[in-house]
């Protein structure tokens, strides 16, 4: 490519970056479903989907199909405009916090070196927690324009639970920054690359002893993105389906679409900020070849799978909060733990330096 | 150039926005005018170098204050306003043609004036987030302090009004 | 290359914008958010201004602003609830009595 | 040489006295109050006396002993230090001070002993005690200034005793208002003192006016400051024209009067003369004034007092006329004659009040002495004690007043520094005069027969106060120890001419040194004329008396017959040459309608309040017309705010663009 300008090139490979992430994002959030289904099937002592492919691998395949033939339902009374934006705004916000997550390390590609990342912005944890932030009103805009009771106080939850939970969310990481320094994501992953004493990963949670601040964080993810056992804002047993009561049809598949990409965002920045992202053990690469960084991606996977497997596993354990426990659990228990996280952090580092 | 034609787009938007918010019935409607205004001016503060900023302006404005308004708004279940009626003779024959006036001749002549001044540079980020903190907790530490007693007490006296009295 | 002189303007603009919303609207909440764009058109006038100066302080008023938008925003909700709890209206007009 | 003498004691006891007495004496049982009282004063003289037995062992450059105690305040360069002078002058004065008013105390404790308001009354004396000693302890204008300012309060206050009494409260007022003429003097004086010399101390204001030559070519500075403290002393020691309050003093308690309008506070006038002898030394202008003044009061003071009938006018007026002589005496610069009269007449003027005073309660408070007479028998002590004192003020030779008086009248006819014949003629006539009216009040009061109504059996009323009777032991005592000072108080200062070596003039020689006679002014006294001269005021004594016994014993009714003959005249002297009646209509009418028309009516209600209702008024119209901005419309004020922000704006661009 000596042909092309410097601009062509970064943005023909963002342009590529993007398609590829996103494709990638699309698919684990298709199969998501399906392992959900499979697993949740598992703890409740039945098969899951088994009959669309081996294993009912084709499941999501068939369910996308479903979506998009049945017939798109608008009810009357409906604040129009709003109740078109609301799934967009949800989806198109959830997909959007990908392009900071880092897969790996700079890599030389072809004569290129750029990390798997769509792009290292120095404020990237900032971007997410913003695009976080911004990603409720898909939900209050949903249950509001929606004109039904179910789905406005689904959505009144909705907005109440997340904006609470994004003040413990937000400090809770507050340690994890402590300790790399940076807001940048690829920083925060570098800091906690290597072993302490030579046996043990140097990962937040590990030596930066931010365990706490992982459950919070834990907690405080689950909330946000409204999974059991906090899923108040959808809970079919009180409010039919909440805030997407009056949604059907790919309208109700681009919520369900990015509820299941806002998971895979909290997974990928569980792995990041506490368990060490990217980094583990190479075998035989040099440290900037292509098979390194995606050795790299396969240690970021794993990871990856555990918390969506813990996402799910909770799911098929754990009965839902009443609202007043969410409300105080948040505000009494998580808020004054997370300050109390990062006053003993910023000591232990003040002491240290 | 590329930095006239965004500070045009973003600034467009939130020309728009903010008339949209004068323009707006129902308050849900002023409200998303509103966060179009702020999410512009975010953009605006990226290319004015102050990328912390811009993204606080998102997470507080955007994704805390104004979900707060979303949310009473829901809350009381706020309609349309209703047309005419008792309003302010005061606000609207004087007040009102005075603030338009006023707002366009000072653009006018900010413009006119700062038009051959020296300009914004662009592309080095002034405001990283270490920068900002070096300000923050040493010139601005007790005006930092005096803030978050001010929260704390906005918060104390929110619970004490908002309460239901029994 | 921007000139200052167009931030300045935008912020204007928007400041009377602002005030005009204040002065027209009728729904308290509304009028809320009036200040709330006026309060967004001066932090813009304060990070243009930090950027022609090369001076921090500018952009750190606009995190005091911020500070005080959101607290300011937290107690007059607050106190808008509590006038709906009393008076079932939203519009200012009908709470001219200076008191609840 | 430093040794202390503590001097601060001696007004800080009675101040002590006051402060506890006027605090909590309402709730202290009358023996308390006395005690306390008694002490105060009492420990006063004690110090005072020990203070002077050891001044004599002071030596000669210790004097003036000056113990200072801390710095008043300053103002610039110039600083009024807080301190006590004590030399021969003011060692004189505290121990007339403190002596006579312990008697006084003591007297007081009977003739008040059914009088309400006691402990009042006692905390007011203290006070006034504390007040005189400042000011004769003072070692600077202004502290000795306290101290007039002082007195002049406290004398006030016991002149309003009996409050009650319209005319108390009015004489009273009088009192401070009159003195008000003669402090504005006073005062001005004291200003022209700070600016020409930048001190108010009397050593270093001395010292200055030392180098000064005599102002014998017209009047010049000293003069003018010596004019101006001779006003003040006018108005305190009631020289004329300012002496009116003084008889109507008389409406206080009589012990009061003996302690304050006889012996003590009204000499402050003297002891302020003579204290600036210095300034008058050079200044003759001003001595003559001095001395005119005193002539004057002396003379016209006792022309008064022959036809007053009210027993303590007639002392008052007697007390005028004799302060006059005093003055004469300052004002041919005698001034340690002025000092030994003022002594003598403290000791036989209290007396003779003091005596006054036991008459009337002997009388159950009558004052007229054409109701009296007789008394010779019921109120023996009283009697003798009086007798003494009278001779005394008459100058019959071998009491007090006889050596004092002389040495006055000596030296207003010898003195080099202006003496005159005119001033020993008019003193002449008034000793002949005051020997008149002395014996005509001791005629009336005790020889004859009783003309009054009151009883004069114990047995009729059967009470303690319904008859005529003697005064309790506490007040006839110090009449007797007044009345052996009033016989031999003269003898520390017999004159040259009779054998004597006049103790007292050489004790206070040092503070009076004259300075150089001024060039042309020649002694012209002949010492042979002493005696003659003295004979000869013996000899109007004596005259006096005969015709005092002529008047009201031999013949009572001629009097009246001379009364008629001489009709306007004896009308004129009786109602006191109308001076009253005078000032009243010249002076304070005036004055009264001026302040009531113009300044009340005209500057107070019309131009000051009215400008302050009117501007109240234009308020309240200014804001009924703008109330209706305040219509409790949100939006409303927010229009008038925006109104006001875009009148700024466009003010600054408008002139920005300039």
């Amino acid at each position: 490519m000596p042909n092309l300008s410097p601009i062509t090139v970064f943005l023909l490979v963002a342009l590529a970056k993007t398609v590829i992430a996103l494709g990638l994002l699309l698919t684990s959030v298709a199969y998501l479903t399906w392992f959900e289904r499979k697993l949740v099937g598992r703890i409740q002592n039945r098969w899951g989907p088994s009959r669309v492919g081996p294993f009912g691998l084709l499941q999501p395949l068939a369910d996308g199909l479903k979506f998009i033939f049945k017939e798109d339902i608008t009810p009357p009374y409906v604040n129009k405009p709003l109740y078109l934006a609301a799934p967009l705004i949800a989806l198109a916000l959830a997909l959007t916090s990908i392009a900071v997550i880092p897969f790996s390390p700079p890599v030389h590609l072809g004569g290129l070196q750029t990390a798997l990342q769509v792009t290292d912005v120095n404020i990237g944890l900032l971007i997410i927690l913003g695009i976080t932030s911004i990603g409720l009103y898909g939900i209050a805009l949903a249950g509001w324009a929606s004109n039904s009771k179910y789905s406005l106080l689904g959505a009144l939850r909705g907005s109440a639970q997340m904006v609470s939970y994004e003040v413990a969310l937000g400090l809770s990481l507050v340690g994890v920054l402590i300790l790399a320094r940076s807001f940048s994501l690829q920083e925060i992953v570098t800091a906690q690359h290597g072993l302490r004493w030579g046996w043990l990963p140097n990962w937040n949670i590990l030596t930066g002893c931010q365990l706490v601040a992982f459950l919070i964080y834990i907690c405080a993810a689950f909330a946000e993105t409204n999974r059991i056992p906090f899923d108040l804002p959808e809970a079919e047993t009180e409010l039919v389906a909440g805030y997407h009561t009056e949604y059907s049809s790919m309208k109700f598949a681009m919520f369900f679409m990015a509820e299941y990409a806002n998971m895979f965002t909290v997974a990928c920045l569980a792995s990041i900020l506490f368990f060490g992202g990217w980094t583990g053990p190479i075998f035989g690469f040099g440290p900037y070849s292509w098979q390194a960084g995606l050795l790299h991606v396969f240690w970021f996977a794993l990871r990856i799978f555990f918390f969506l497997f813990l996402y799910v596993w909770i799911r098929g354990t754990l009965p839902r909060f009443r609202y007043d426990q969410l409300m105080s659990f948040c505000w009494k228990v998580l808020l004054p733990l997370s300050i109390a996280n990062i006053l003993v952090t910023a000591l232990v580092v003040a002491l240290r330096s | 150039m590329i930095h006239y034609l965004l500070f045009f787009i973003f600034g467009a938007l939130a020309v728009a926005g903010a008339v949209n918010l004068l323009a707006q019935k129902h308050p849900i409607a002023s409200a998303l005018s509103l966060i179009v205004v702020m999410g512009s001016l975010a953009a605006e503060y990226l290319l004015l170098g102050a990328e912390f900023v811009a993204i606080i302006q998102v997470i507080v404005y955007a994704g805390a204050i104004m979900v707060l308004f979303i949310f009473v708004i829901m809350l009381l279940n706020a309609g349309e306003e209703p047309r005419a009626g008792g309003s302010s003779r005061v606000a609207w024959m004087f007040g009102f043609p005075a603030m338009l006036a006023i707002g366009i001749l000072l653009a006018w002549v900010l413009v006119k004036r700062d038009a051959a001044n020296t300009s914004v540079p662009v592309g080095a980020m002034y405001g990283s987030p270490t920068l900002i903190a070096e300000q923050l907790f040493k010139p601005y530490l007790l005006p930092f302090e005096v803030t978050s007693v001010l929260v704390l007490i906005a918060i104390m006296g929110a619970v004490v009004l908002a309460r239901k009295e029994d | 290359m921007v000139p200052l002189g167009y931030y300045l303007a935008l912020s204007a603009i928007l400041f009377a914008c602002g005030v005009a919303g204040f002065l027209i609207k009728r729904n308290i909440i509304t009028i809320f958010m009036s200040i709330e764009l006026m309060l967004n058109a001066v932090n813009l006038s304060f990070v243009a201004f930090a950027a022609h100066w090369h001076v921090l302080s500018g952009q750190v008023f606009v995190f005091f602003v911020m500070v005080v938008a959101a607290a300011e925003s937290a107690v007059g909700l607050a106190i808008i609830i509590a006038v709906f709890r009393t008076r079932a209206t939203l519009d200012v007009d009908r709470v001219d009595l200076l008191k609840l | 040489m430093n040794s202390t003498f503590h001097l601060w004691l001696i007004p800080a006891l009675p101040l002590a006295g006051a402060a506890i007495n006027g605090l909590f004496g309402r709730s202290f049982p009358r023996k308390v109050v006395t005690a306390l009282a008694l002490f105060a004063s009492g420990a006063a003289f004690a110090w005072a006396a020990l203070c002077a037995l050891r001044f004599a062992g002071l030596a000669e450059d210790a004097i003036p002993h000056i113990e200072n105690y801390a710095t008043w305040f300053r103002v610039g360069d110039f600083s009024v230090p807080f301190a006590f002078q004590f030399d021969q002058l003011s060692l004189v004065m505290i121990l007339v001070v403190t002596g006579v008013g312990f008697l006084i105390h003591i007297y007081s404790a009977g003739y008040m002993a059914h009088e309400g308001g006691y402990y009042r009354y006692f905390s007011y004396l203290n006070l006034f005690m504390f007040f005189m000693l400042t000011l004769v302890l003072a070692n600077n204008y202004l502290l000795m200034f306290v101290g007039w300012e002082g007195v002049g309060l406290a004398s006030y206050l016991l002149i309003g005793f009996f409050f009650l009494r319209d005319s108390a409260a009015s004489a009273g007022k009088k009192a401070f208002i009159v003195n008000r003429i003669g402090d504005f003097g006073f005062l001005i004086a004291l200003f022209l003192m700070i600016q020409h010399f930048g001190t108010l101390t009397f050593t270093e204001v001395f010292d200055q006016v030392s180098q000064r030559p005599i102002e014998t070519a017209g009047a010049g500075l000293l003069t003018a400051i010596g004019v101006l403290l001779m006003t003040g002393a006018c108005g305190k020691s009631a020289q004329l024209p300012l002496y009116v309050w003084l008889p109507d003093a008389m409406e206080g308690p009589t012990p009061v009067s003996a302690l304050i309008h006889a012996a003590t506070m009204v000499t402050a006038g003297v002891y302020m003369v003579a204290r600036s002898n210095p300034i008058f030394f050079r200044s003759p202008t001003a001595l003559t004034v001095v001395a005119i003044v005193g002539t004057m009061t002396a003379f016209f003071a006792a022309t008064i007092g022959i036809t007053q009938t009210d027993i303590k006018r007639v002392l008052a007026y007697s007390t005028i006329s004799q302060l006059g002589y005093m003055f004469v005496a300052c004002g041919v610069a005698a001034f340690s004659a002025g000092i030994f009269h003022l002594m003598t007449h403290a000791f036989f003027k209290a007396l003779l009040f003091l005596g006054a005073g036991s008459v009337i309660h002997a009388l159950g408070g009558e004052q007229d002495m054409r109701q009296m007479g007789g008394l010779r028998k019921r109120i023996p002590w009283t009697f003798w004690t009086m007798t003494a004192a009278t001779l005394a003020i008459a100058g019959i030779p071998g009491f007090s007043g006889f050596f004092s008086k002389d040495e006055i009248l000596w030296n207003a006819y010898a003195s080099p520094w202006g003496g005159h014949w005119i001033y020993w003629l008019m003193g002449f006539l008034t000793a002949l005069m005051t020997s008149f009216y002395m014996f005509r009040l001791l005629f009336l009061t005790f020889a004859g027969k009783y003309r009054g109504t009151l009883s004069t059996n114990p047995k009729h009323t059967g009470g303690k106060h319904g008859h005529i009777h003697e005064s309790p032991k506490i007040m006839t005592v110090p009449l007797a120890i007044l009345a052996v000072l009033a016989v031999i108080g003269g003898y520390i200062g017999v004159p040259a001419a009779l054998g004597g070596s006049n103790h007292f003039e050489h004790f206070l020689e040092p503070i009076f040194q004259a300075p150089p006679l001024p060039a042309g002014v020649v002694e012209h006294a002949n010492h042979a004329l002493e005696l003659p001269l003295m004979a000869c005021t013996t000899g109007a004594a004596l005259l006096g008396l005969f015709l005092a016994w002529l008047l009201y014993v031999s013949s009572p009714q001629l009097p009246r017959r001379i009364a008629d003959r001489a009709g306007s005249v004896y009308r004129l002297v009786l109602n006191k040459y109308y001076v009253d009646e005078l000032y009243q209509a010249v002076l304070v009418n005036p004055l009264i309608t001026g302040s009531t028309k113009l300044l009340w009516r005209g500057i107070d209600a019309g131009g000051i309040d009215g400008a302050i209702d009117g501007s109240a008024r234009g308020a309240q119209e200014l804001s009924d017309g703008v109330r209706h901005m305040q219509s409790g419309n949100l939006r409303s004020y927010a229009g008038w705010i925006a109104i006001g922000a875009a009148a700024v704006i466009i003010f600054m661009i408008v002139m920005g663009g300039k």
